[in-house]
């Protein structure tokens, strides 16, 4: 991934879905400010989680870091640690 | 100057005052941790944007280093500091 | 491309970053709180990402979505109201907080900037820049933390270690979770193994990419949040004995190695020419294992079940009794 | 070649990204939200991964993106089940 070779308008395209995902993300963030469920801002999470993902991706071929692959397979596994926190119980609670 | 340390710096500081007000406006010990919490990803956030050098260049790998240490120092004091209200709130009910 | 051409995402990005802040911080719900700090934990990560640190991007990605979020949602079961009442503050006082903050951004602001504009000289990037090869490691961040300023990572174990002690001797441990069902225990039966292997994968390339003992840490604590979720509330540790092994066993080589290199002409922690790569990885292994159990253990909150008889030779049964 | 095919699959990719975040703005209830943002994102994520694979042009970074993706789909549709079945759960008021 070192020696990518781009022409400028795929740098630019890149930077472009960069942003957008950033819109996305955006839109993510309203739908947790309304809620009104909890699972409604949890599914904002995900969205973040997937997003972040993406965007990891993205940056790992326009800045030409590879490690970024390896960052965004450790947010892959742990969004699902995330989401299995958030709806478990105590033994207690029950 | 980079415009990224313009931003990023700025966000930084937004960030720290933004939970810096949290822990003075609220009464609940997790809503304090939680804004303290806001407030050390400010301090992150400008110490990561000091270490920036720009897109080709290696970031300046000390501050880099002093964010690591200090990202997992802050989830141990989190933890210290929820055991403490947990505990208070224990003993607050006998 | 150049830096001016980011410049729109990442007002973006800030703008995100600040509006998840604000949003988490900002409100009197503390689960919308949690769930939105959990988001920007994730966002953070990102950031770290493009500002090019990945070894902060890995550690808050295990640390922020793995950890730190499990903790809160954990303490959120304490609150007896999930909404918080009106602020204890309000009219002219709350302006005069307001005004204040607004003061104090503006101040601190304008001090950052003026100071990262005046500082063109030289930095210790330089300097650690030129002594990289001497370190034994090629990661510029694990050269620092280990080598270049070893003493300081050595005191932030300590600290993360007297932060543990602190939960530990506040209490027992909260009460675990419910037997998972189908599919979050298969969820667990294959996501625990994969956090366990990446973690040894992090270890092993923090020498010369990033990652190194405390993303790899963060990785391993992951793992053992991720069991306690599926229903085992000792998290998948060990016996009480061997833990308060693990749990100083980062320091514990730290200081060894350090002490075992000096040296007529050689400084505590000054490690031997052509020895550094191995003593480095020696002391992060261990250094893993023990941040891996004090953040496991952070998690649980507190004592685990037979911690306090775990250190006597032969624990007397009348002693266990009057527990 | 492959750099157009590349763009053309990440614009794909992104189309379905926008659509799941609209759908989890717009859509009247949860569990709508919730089919309409994991399905979306994970087929966003696949055809993005494979622009991304083809911008890299090694196959190990191909595997290890796949990889990426594999584990996006599972830990996603854990954590949908995770999060509908806690909406039910809220819901029978347990």
């Amino acid at each position: 991934m070192e020696e990518v070779e781009m022409t400028t308008v795929s740098q630019a395209l890149l930077l472009l879905s960069l942003a957008l995902l950033l819109v996305t993300l955006l839109l993510g963030l309203v739908r947790a400010l309304r809620g009104p469920s909890l699972e409604d801002r949890l599914m904002s999470v995900l969205l973040f989680g997937t997003g972040g993902v993406a965007m990891l991706l993205l940056m790992a071929v326009l800045l030409a870091m590879p490690a970024l692959l390896d960052v965004a397979l450790m947010l892959a596994l742990l969004g699902a640690v995330a989401a299995a926190a958030m709806t478990r119980r105590e033994t207690h609670d029950v | 100057m980079l415009p990224q340390e313009i931003i990023f710096g700025l966000t930084g500081v937004g960030l720290f005052v933004i939970g810096l007000r949290g822990v003075m406006l609220h009464v609940s010990a997790l809503a304090r941790i939680l804004a303290i919490n806001v407030c050390g990803a400010g301090v992150f956030l400008v110490f990561v944007t000091v270490a920036y050098r720009g897109l080709g260049e290696r970031p300046d790998p000390v501050p880099l280093a002093l964010v690591l240490t200090g990202i997992v120092v802050a989830v141990s004091a989190t933890a210290l500091a929820l055991a403490l209200a947990r505990r208070l709130q224990e003993g607050g009910d006998e | 491309m150049t830096d001016a051409h980011w410049i729109p995402l990442d007002m973006l990005l800030a703008a995100l970053l600040l509006g998840l802040g604000w949003a988490s911080v900002a409100t009197r719900d503390l689960k919308r709180g949690v769930a939105l700090f959990i988001a920007l934990g994730l966002l953070l990560a990102v950031t770290w990402a493009r500002l090019r640190a990945p070894d902060l991007a890995m550690a808050e990605a295990a640390i922020g979505a793995g950890i730190a979020g499990a903790l809160l949602l954990a303490a959120l079961r304490d609150e007896d109201r999930a909404v918080l009442p009106d602020a204890p503050i309000g009219g002219p006082r709350l302006w005069l907080l307001n005004l204040f903050c607004i003061g104090l951004a503006g101040a601190v602001g304008w001090g950052l900037l003026d100071a990262m504009a005046g500082s063109d000289g030289i930095r210790l990037a330089e300097v650690a820049g030129d002594h990289i090869p001497d370190s034994g490691v090629s990661n510029p961040v694990t050269a620092v933390l280990l080598n270049f300023r070893a003493y300081d990572t050595l005191l932030e174990l300590a600290v993360v270690l007297a932060a543990v002690l602190g939960v530990l001797s506040l209490g027992p441990a909260r009460p675990g979770f419910e037997r998972a069902g189908p599919v979050l225990g298969g969820l667990v039966r294959w996501l625990s193994p994969l956090l366990i292997v990446t973690a040894g994968y992090l270890l092993w390339v923090g020498a010369h990419a990033p990652g190194g003992a405390f993303q790899a840490g963060a990785m391993l604590a992951a793992a053992a949040v991720l069991l306690r979720l599926g229903g085992r509330a000792d998290a998948g540790l060990p016996a009480p004995g061997a833990l308060r092994w693990l749990l100083v066993a980062g320091i514990a080589v730290f200081l060894v190695v350090g002490l075992a290199v000096i040296a007529p002409d050689r400084a505590f922690l000054q490690y031997p020419q052509g020895w550094a790569g191995g003593l480095i990885l020696l002391i992060e292994a261990a250094a893993t294992l023990s941040i891996a159990v004090a953040l496991a253990l952070a998690y649980t909150g507190g004592r685990p079940p037979g911690w306090e008889t775990a250190g006597r030779l032969s624990a007397s049964p009348s002693r266990r009794e009057g527990q | 070649m492959s750099e157009v095919l590349a763009i053309v699959l990440i614009a794909a990719g992104l189309l379905f990204f926008a659509a799941g975040s609209i759908g989890l703005l717009r859509l009247p209830d949860m569990h709508s939200r919730l089919h309409a943002l994991t399905k979306a994102d994970n087929l966003g994520l696949g055809l993005l991964a494979g622009g991304v694979a083809l911008f890299a042009g090694s196959l190990a970074i191909a595997l290890q993106l796949l990889l990426i993706w594999l584990l996006v789909l599972v830990a996603s549709a854990a954590s949908a089940h995770l999060i509908s079945q806690h909406a039910l759960r809220r819901g029978r008021g347990q």
